[in-house]
């Protein structure tokens, strides 16, 4: 018969509402990264929850797992993709979104209604006796016993997701990249020697040695190689004439 | 406090997790409601083996991390791939086939 | 390569010139990745470098002798007969490529006659916050009125 | 009885004590870690290193510590504010977390109470840290995005990447040391070492890769691409200042401290005094072994120093490589040779057949090494093809008629 004591009552009560504040933030934060935030934070108290109903081993996995691999891997490619790229909140079905929460409503009162009413036929057991051994090994007895089928066909899985996942993202070369050696015996031994001494610094000539500044060419124009190809494509290049000095005062003004 | 307060959180967490899935635009986003929508079916399972007192429902949760580990993976590998060629992360960009 | 490259080509030079088309290259040795036993030797630099005497003088407490040729602080003479050198000529200060000295000449009156001839410095300022130290200054003092001691500036 | 049963027995006031003397632990760690690195970096460099605040300069860090907290703290405008804040949070939260399962003592007195210096044990300990250290990297990647600014989103984008790699070999690592502890308890692994011998010893291979991998873990040289000061300015907490990069810096160190202290704890036997001078232990009452201890955390501490003194930082692409490629296949396939080493030990194999797969292993690997050796050598001498001669002008020297640039022919 299982008696759950207070801290875990006064555990729960703390961190359940705080876990589905998340999750409801996760759906109405604009940045997906905020969203990632709070779904790693409902992670972490699901973790709680499964220490607090003594799967030590499956609480400190899902860290591991889910918040250590997963989540990190989301952020890595939320990065990738480009950061500040809020989503629009915007319906692009007409009529989606109520649609969607009255289904939720109705959905999730079913369920919560079913838990409510549903009857087990038996009293709560808890896993004192299960776990008498040591979770880990409880774990392991049954990994290695009656789930060892299901155990290899999911490695087999993970490894075909690991090959997949690699075909997918992989980019094939046309032709081998060039290394350094090779870029430098180009340099010199193609048509025009302009480039073999290295692209001018931004700033040259520029009066203003900002990465955003370009250097300027002996007749004054800007030199295109000078600047980073993304300030260009973003639009953040400055024009080096507004740093140029005008004419030098050459008047005198008399002493007093 | 009984254990079938957990299996409550688990069906709201799932239910906003479905929400998710179809309210919002952006392709990772919707993959996180994914990911939510699995731990909570992973929290029902651990209450579950609490409830019965043997650790099968453990072991199914912790086959469940790993499926889902592969599920992002490949996943986000579409998603890279989607990326590189349309600029964009939203799903409603990607029903090319549609237009 | 890229446009502004193309309006760079060069000429090849006339022949009987020396011509680097007709010098083969050879290629160098390219120093493979180093043994575990080089390795080690490079950690065996580090660690027996611990055991070595320090190079590091201890400035303030300790003062080396500064090198002969040091641009040290600022001094501005006087002749053997206590007059000042310094004509106030202002050439110091427009030589200065860091702006860090202020001169203003006055004139010599009978009743306080500072310098030979009609001039001197009234006022003579040195900013070292701003003084790199170049002697520009030196080399255009025409009176060698301003010279360079070996002393450290902020000695003083 | 063993540490855990011990630990059982504590009142809540020495759990309470023990949690501030490991937080105290770890502050001063840190403030003498910064010192000695210092120190150490200047003798590697024939200098003398900070000598100027308190007696040879042991309260530098301190003095270092009071300025940072009394800078201006700014936020960047194009910062995530709130984001911003959280992230040099977590990052510190989560290093002195992992110093719980720590088992720093042997049995104790303390106040009176017979105990062990380690805050909890936990029967996944080991695990425990590497997830508590997973979430602390949340705090180098969370930096990186919301400073809004270019160099710290690369160094996080850096840092996130070199984490997850790194933490798949290290994962790899530990379990060897699983295997043969049949334990992943922190005070159990350090007991097993104690009947047996060093990890270190037995499972070399794995102790190496531990090693290595805890150093891409740590962001530190010359794995330190995340805050590659040549390349992204700062890396990570370019943008951060005052208090906020304090609490970065005593994040860095506590991990080092932590991941140095694991390694005692599963590789170097702990707590426990060198074999042969076992008696130690019982002076002072016990308390000798926190001595053993951070003599040993030292070494490894040192031995960050060394390597930061010693290697250039290596360049993001060789880093990657030598992790997937190198590391985590190596470290699979010793994984596969301790446990079938093990399986033959348990099933009551005779010592010639365990020998002889020893053997056999060693010679396989040999052979592969020298094979991949000579496919080396292959490449080394092949020849680059001869394209055309080059193209460009040479400076006619008076009096020198022809000139031959490449000192052949």
């Amino acid at each position: 018969m299982l008696t759950i004591q207070t801290p875990e009552a006064v555990m729960f009560w703390f961190l359940a509402p705080l876990s589905v504040i998340a999750a409801l933030g996760m759906l109405l934060v604009k940045k997906a990264v905020h969203s990632a935030l709070l779904l790693a934070w409902v992670m972490i108290t699901l973790a709680i929850f499964y220490i607090a109903q003594d799967a030590l081993f499956l609480g400190i996995v899902q860290i591991v797992v889910y918040t250590g691999a997963v989540m990190m891997l989301f952020l890595f490619i939320l990065m990738l993709v480009g950061v500040d790229a809020s989503d629009s909140l915007t319906e692009t079905i007409p009529g989606l979104r109520p649609i969607a929460i009255t289904a939720a409503l109705g959905f999730g009162g079913l369920l919560v209604s079913l838990i409510g009413r549903a009857k087990l036929g038996h009293d709560a057991y808890g896993l004192t006796a299960a776990n008498s051994e040591g979770n880990v090994q409880g774990l392991a007895q049954l990994l290695f016993s009656t789930y060892v089928w299901p155990f290899e066909v999911v490695s087999s899985l993970l490894i075909t997701a690991a090959l997949g996942a690699m075909v997918l993202a992989h980019h094939q070369r046309a032709v081998p990249r060039a290394t350094q050696r090779e870029q430098a015996i180009a340099r010199f031994r193609g048509a025009s020697l302009g480039s073999a001494a290295g692209l001018p610094n931004p700033g040259v000539f520029a009066r203003h040695n900002a990465v955003d500044v370009p250097a300027l060419l002996p007749d004054g124009s800007a030199a295109p190689n000078s600047i980073s190809a993304t300030l260009k494509a973003r639009g953040d290049m400055l024009d080096s004439a507004q740093f140029e000095l005008g004419e030098v005062d050459n008047t005198v003004t008399e002493e007093k | 406090m009984n254990p079938y307060n957990y299996l409550y959180v688990s069906a709201i967490l799932f239910t906003i997790g479905a929400v998710g899935v179809v309210v919002r635009r952006n392709a990772i986003v919707v993959f996180m409601c994914v990911e939510l929508m699995l731990n909570a079916a992973n929290l029902s399972f651990v209450t579950f083996s609490r409830i019965n007192g043997t650790l099968d429902g453990q072991v199914v949760a912790f086959f469940t991390m790993v499926v889902a580990a592969c599920e992002v993976v490949v996943g986000l590998a579409i998603i890279v791939t989607i990326y590189r060629s349309r600029r964009s992360a939203s799903i409603d960009d990607a029903s090319l086939l549609k237009r | 390569m890229t446009d502004f490259n193309e309006n760079l080509h060069i000429e090849k030079k006339a022949s009987g010139q020396a011509d680097i088309n007709s010098v083969p290259f050879t290629e160098v040795e390219q120093p493979g990745p180093a043994s575990l036993a080089q390795q080690a030797k490079g950690f065996w630099v580090t660690f027996s470098t611990m055991f070595k005497k320090n190079q590091t003088v201890q400035y303030p407490d300790v003062k080396a002798p500064t090198a002969p040729r040091f641009h040290g602080r600022h001094q501005l003479n006087r002749h053997p007969d206590g007059l000042e050198k310094c004509i106030g000529c202002e050439l110091c200060a427009w030589a200065c490529p860091a702006d860090a000295i202020l001169v203003e000449g006055g004139n010599n009156t009978p009743g306080n006659q500072m310098s030979p001839g009609e001039r001197h410095g009234a006022v003579y300022q040195i900013n070292y916050l701003r003084c790199i130290f170049c002697g520009l200054c030196v080399e255009a003092c025409p009176t060698r009125a301003l010279t360079m001691t070996n002393q450290p500036a902020h000695l003083l | 009885m063993t540490t855990a049963e011990l630990l059982g027995t504590d009142p809540g006031w020495i759990i309470a004590v023990k949690a501030v003397m490991v937080f105290g632990i770890c502050v001063v760690a840190t403030l003498m870690a910064v010192w000695t690195e210092r120190r150490v970096l200047a003798k590697m460099q024939l200098r003398t290193g900070p000598n100027r605040v308190g007696p040879a300069g042991l309260l530098q860090s301190l003095s270092d510590g009071v300025k940072l907290a009394l800078k201006e703290d700014i936020i960047p405008a194009a910062a995530d504010k709130v984001v911003f804040i959280i992230a040099p949070i977590i990052a510190t939260s989560m290093c002195f977390m992992a110093f719980a399962v720590i088992p720093m003592t042997g049995v104790v007195n303390l106040f009176g109470h017979k105990t062990a210096l380690q805050l909890t044990d936990l029967p996944v300990g080991v695990l425990y840290i590497l997830a508590v250290t997973s979430i602390g990297v949340y705090g180098v990647v969370l930096a990186g995005w919301s400073s809004g600014s270019t160099y710290p989103l690369l160094g996080g984008l850096r840092s996130s990447a070199q984490v997850i790699s790194y933490e798949v070999a290290m994962g790899l690592s530990l379990v060897a040391v699983f295997i043969y502890a049949s334990s992943m308890s922190t005070s159990d692994i350090v007991a097993s070492q104690h009947q047996h011998i060093w990890n270190a010893v037995v499972l070399f291979p794995s102790f190496v890769i531990y090693v290595i991998s805890m150093v891409g873990e740590t962001n530190r040289a010359p794995f330190d691409l995340a805050e590659a000061e040549g390349e992204l300015v700062g890396g990570f907490h370019t943008e951060y200042s005052s208090l906020k990069f304090a609490l970065f810096f005593l994040a860095e160190y506590v991990n080092i401290i932590a991941v140095s202290a694991l390694a005692t704890t599963l590789f170097l036997g702990g707590y426990h005094a060198l074999p042969g001078l076992g008696f130690t232990e019982q002076w002072l009452g016990g308390w000798f072994t926190l001595i053993w201890f951070f003599a040993k955390v030292n070494l490894f501490f040192f031995i960050f120093m060394w390597l930061r003194g010693s290697l250039p930082r290596l360049r993001y692409d060789q880093f990657m490589k030598f992790g997937w490629k190198v590391l985590i296949p190596v470290s699979l396939i010793w994984i596969l040779i301790v446990a079938s080493l093990r399986v033959l030990q348990q099933e009551g194999a005779p010592r010639s057949a365990i020998l002889a797969f020893a053997a056999g292993v060693v010679i396989i690997v040999m052979a592969m090494s020298s094979l991949v050796e000579r496919n080396k050598e292959k490449v080394r001498s092949a020849d680059l093809p001869l394209g055309e001669a080059p193209n460009f002008p040479v400076p006619s020297l008076p009096n020198v008629q022809s000139i031959n640039v490449s000192g052949g022919k």
